[in-house]
């Protein structure tokens, strides 16, 4: 769960790491007076979690309130990278000097933290790391001993921090991490970490990614937690208990277990398609749980075709039937279906649906392929769907 | 008994709930030895048959369990794997899903120093055929013989022992290690185990985006492989940046890509399957290369 | 540091453990306001550091605000094993059914924190286990880990808590290890731990110690530090940056180094006489500090000699002669003294000395026996000293 | 070399301050090699002729120290310890007093599955005499020879050294181990390493009142010990629930008592000297009886 960069600047300040002064505004009378009270220029800076957003227009540099409004009018409601901006940060603009670097991520391979400290700041820290590795200090901190203040040192060292601000930037590394520890957070980034005119140090943008796994105990942020519209079939599957990624293809795709569904899906692509999601409805599914499955599925109007794919474990196949009859009873489905049931109770399962509007197949690469071919058809048959997008 | 469970495995349950209970039954009809079940507060009682414990050390005591699945759900799932750890407990297998990553590096670090082994967690278990069996993999699918196959995915798991054992390629012992991004028993690990075991004729491989054990794994291969091996990554149509159902399988910016697995592996010398229903053809040419 | 009950009582509670209701009184009045204002049986406690209070006369049970105000009145200027009682807490009397015991201390051999739990509660806990061991269990956390939650719940089944107990005891037991690492503790304990008949459970007594090493980062608690008269010189001693115990013999000891110091105290008693005091200059001492300890030593009225033992290291024996002529020189000691100089620059030293009102020796058991004759022969000469006592 | 430390050692200063100089500067009169001193922030530059660093992983991978010896006053010693540590500094050797227990404790926890061996905290440091010396003993007291010494207290180590050198007893190997509760190398683990030390014929042991290991020393000796031991305990006339001068030394109810520790030596067979003078005596006799 990510938050915005306003929510991650509130964090940061709370473990006592300095930011600017800086205000939410949700309209540009309320950026103008926000501007007033800081009483300097700002930086309007728009409340979308897309990278880039300086690029694309969505931050402005202003020297007066009036002009501070005049910004928020044009950020506010501008449509970045497909998210619509509803709030800006007016934020008192920095003395910039330079520009560092500080995140926190998580190292799979090493299973531990990293910390990354850089004096190249400002810019994507992949692409930096692609161009010049050795200016990124690493550190790997054991989880049980956090990072120790000599760690916070050798990597202020190693990156050449200058000397003037070694200790504020070892004092916040360390405070990030605290930071990075008690929200629960897969990233925490400072980016840029600013150094003043004056020597200061504090933090140019933040970004907080929580671990969605985590939220049970981090109640106080995931009350922070906003859905965008692209997320909100996401948000309705997560909430029936299934787990559901929307794709851009038209082959719809439905299957229990995140491998299996993933094989589903690059064996649709295989067979020359393109799956629409990616719908995995957990093991065990019951009867509702495969029809509401089904149902968010083809509530997605570039389906051309859905591929049901259940290899039953825990899974049983005549529940996973009597889901899919649960629809098709009540009206026939708007595209054709293609099942493919194998594993547990998978003879009942066919048995229930002799007769359902649907194609049954032994195989995943066949059922794909059927798939596949089903969809074209569909793209054929009803070219309209397609123009209206 | 290949790799890590056999039949001197004696295997304790914590979390003995619906789940739990379900499965306890099914690793007993397969004739593995469920010695005992933890149950704060129930200690001294048995239910379906499992003698119960107050906690894990007084259960290693009582009954000399080897093994312990865990169940527990995620808010207390790394308390019951450290407290297994705690009792010296060998190969610990965690099936709960949802654990938070911060827990698992806890318990990752506590691991480091320990004798204990770490299968999962969010993952469906291993098994070795015939023998033994620890997790909720349905059994019927599998059959002993010499490929040993680790996989992060666990329908995928079933549906490919399935195309094995039907292709009378029957399975050393399976692993499933788990789709989260930590997880105790990382690829590289598990298929260190099969090549070193000697019941193991070759190995398959199930990996799928996200991190980079698969790459790991392949070069650790290239370099001391010491038997056929065959993978299959799922996932190489996903977008990066979308999660795919397991919290591990998520490529970010250019890291954990299919591509680099793919072509990491066809470095090494190892093919890679593009659809599950290659991998039992796959299988036996490498082996008839040998 | 040891906190009074009172203020380890609002530790605790600040993490979340339970404390009956209770209120600081310094006079009857105060004291009957507070159990009015508690609005129940009340239990008036003097706020002193010994052990055995209650046997003491110092805590009694009040029915009644007057009843309260009269208890007060009896237990403040009390004199509970030589500390005069200044302060009362008064506390919602418990409606106990059993006493449990809960502790957390170091174990040096193991490096360890070592958290035990009894429900043999409200008697010291040594007794506890010279009588009864088997009826503590004891537990070892890991300093990096904490008190997990499996390892307080095995604790709780080993004491074999009762159930309905179980949980509110492993909640506390967790809470008072956050305590005693939050805090720098030396010791955290509570005993009893009140089980009430309504089957609560929480804090009846509240013992903390802090590590006087972790004072500098401790300030809130450092704060709470009151020094009894006793303590006054040993106080006064560490501000000038030595150290100083005070004892009950007649032979005042000034050494380098704390085990040299031990060492000289066991030569007098070898001699068959009594130290009056523990006191290391520490290493390099310089002529101020050797004149405050000798100032020092000759404040207590019973010594009758004094041993001054100096193994030079970084002490240089000529720093430690002028500082003994820097009180000499003024007027003539009240006592001998007797010294003994030995290492760095003592040649130097015992020519300064030269011609000054003392006795020199060569070694430590010489110069013990004389500090002890000398002592003898002061105790015979100044009878009147000892009886004023 | 004896035990710890010899002419191999290459020594590291961490806090060259005031006392960490005047100390290096005895070391290096001594014959120690000083390599190098951590200075965060001076990293390139030298002081008294030293070499300076930013960091003690720099340090070593420069100078190829394998010891180093902490000055850093308390409230950073045990970061300190915990750098050399993660350095794997081979021995640690630190002056500083009055660290907190808690700090210790978790030093301790690192300590357990590193290489490293800590001397201290709150210590003289130890000195393996005509060879090398790391701490801030006066070198003149000690010779070389043959007597293992372990000792909990400072300046007693340096009356007991000068006592046996006059005696021509020389040492072997001088650890002072410190006087704290929680520290690197207890009098158990320091007498192991003297008596499985060839250039060690005996064993002299000054412990004081607080905690229990030398009783752990002296059943160890009993079942193990090689060589003729003799012990001195300080501080049998302290009272209890004092606390005299080091952090460690105070008798806790019936915990810590001289009796209690003269009570172990003397049934481990292992003569106490009842005041410092003695102890040359007693080893020359125990020498004699072998």
């Amino acid at each position: 769960m990510k938050l915005h960069e306003y929510q991650a600047k509130q964090v940061l300040s709370r473990a006592g790491i300095p930011i600017p002064d800086g205000r939410l505004a949700t309209s540009p009378e309320e950026a103008e007076s926000a501007a007033k009270a800081i009483g300097a220029a700002v930086a309007v800076k728009a409340q979308v979690q897309v990278g880039g957003r300086g690029k694309a227009g969505g931050i402005k540099v202003t020297k007066t309130p009036a002009e501070a409004r005049e910004a928020a009018k044009a950020i506010l409601g501008m449509d970045l990278k497909g998210l619509r901006v509803d709030k800006v940060y007016v934020e008192r603009a920095a003395n910039v000097a330079a520009e560092l670097y500080l995140g926190i991520t998580l190292d799979r391979d090493r299973r531990r933290p990293v910390v990354m400290l850089s004096t190249v700041g400002g810019m994507d820290i992949e692409e930096v790391a692609a161009s010049t590795p050795e200016r990124i200090a690493r550190g790997w901190p054991s989880p049980l001993l956090g990072l120790l203040p000599f760690a916070a040192r050798a990597l202020a060292f190693e990156a050449r921090v200058p000397e003037p601000q070694r200790d504020a930037v070892v004092d916040i590394a360390q405070r990030l991490f605290a930071v990075y520890r008690s929200t629960d957070a897969m990233l925490v980034e400072i980016n840029p970490l600013f150094v003043q005119k004056d020597g200061s140090v504090l933090a140019g943008d933040a970004k907080l990614d929580i671990d969605d796994n985590a939220l049970f105990r981090q109640k106080e942020l995931a009350a922070l937690k906003e859905v965008s519209k692209d997320e909100e079939a996401e948000e309705k599957a997560r909430a029936l208990g299934f787990s559901y990624v929307q794709l851009d293809g038209d082959v719809g795709i439905i299957g229990n277990g995140a491998g299996l569904v993933m094989g589903t899906l690059d064996a649709v692509r295989n067979a020359g398609g393109r799956a629409a999601n990616f719908l995995d409805v957990g093991g065990g599914a019951k009867e509702a749980v495969v029809k509401a499955a089904l149902e968010i599925v083809l509530a997605n109007q570039r389906v051309k075709s859905v591929l049901i794919n259940i290899f039953g474990g825990i899974t049983r196949g005549d529940e996973v039937a009597k889901g899919i009859l649960a629809v098709t009873a009540q009206h026939p489905p708007r595209v054709p279906l293609v099942i493919r049931l194998s594993g547990t109770e998978a003879a009942a399962g066919r048995k229930l649906l002799e007769g359902a509007p649907l194609v049954s197949k032994e195989t995943m690469d066949d059922a794909a392929r059927e798939a596949v071919r089903l969809a074209a058809e569909g793209r054929v048959k009803a070219p309209a769907t397609r123009v209206k997008r | 008994m290949s790799v890590l469970l056999g039949r001197d495995t004696r295997v304790l349950i914590q979390g003995l709930g619906r789940e739990g209970s379900f499965h306890a039954a099914r690793m007993k009809d397969y004739g593995t030895a469920v010695v005992g079940a933890t149950k704060p507060g129930k200690g001294g009682t048995t239910q379906d048959g499992i003698p119960l414990f107050d906690t894990v050390a007084q259960a290693v005591a009582a009954t000399g369990a080897n093994a312990s699945l865990i169940f527990v759900p995620a808010p207390g799932a790394a308390d019951a794997m450290l407290e297994a750890i705690d009792a010296g407990v060998e190969l610990v297998v965690t099936i709960t899903e949802g654990i938070p990553v911060q827990d698992m590096l806890k318990v990752a670090a506590v691991l480091e120093t320990s004798a204990t082994t770490l299968i999962g967690p969010n993952c469906p278990g291993a098994i070795t055929p015939g023998e033994c069996k620890i997790g909720i993999m349905p059994a019927e699918n599998f059959r002993p013989g010499g490929i040993g196959f680790v996989s992060r995915s666990g329908t995928l798991t079933y549906e490919i022992a399935d195309l094995l054992s039907q292709a009378g390629l029957g399975q050393s012992t399976c692993i499933g290690i788990g789709g989260d991004p930590v997880i105790g028993l990382p690829t590289p690990d598990a298929v260190r185990l099969l090549n070193e075991d000697p019941a193991t004729e070759a190995i398959v491989i199930v990996g799928e985006i996200g991190g980079s054990a698969e790459e790991h794994a392949a070069e650790y291969l290239r370099a001391q492989g010491k038997k056929p091996a065959v993978a299959f990554i799922a996932g190489r149509s996903a977008p990066p940046g979308k999660r795919m159902g397991h919290a591990g399988a998520i490529v970010s910016g250019n890291q954990g890509t299919a591509q680099s697995k793919v072509k990491a592996f066809e470095e090494a010398g190892i093919p890679v399957a593009s659809a599950p229903s290659q991998i039992p053809r796959l299988v036996r040419e490498a082996l008839a290369r040998r």
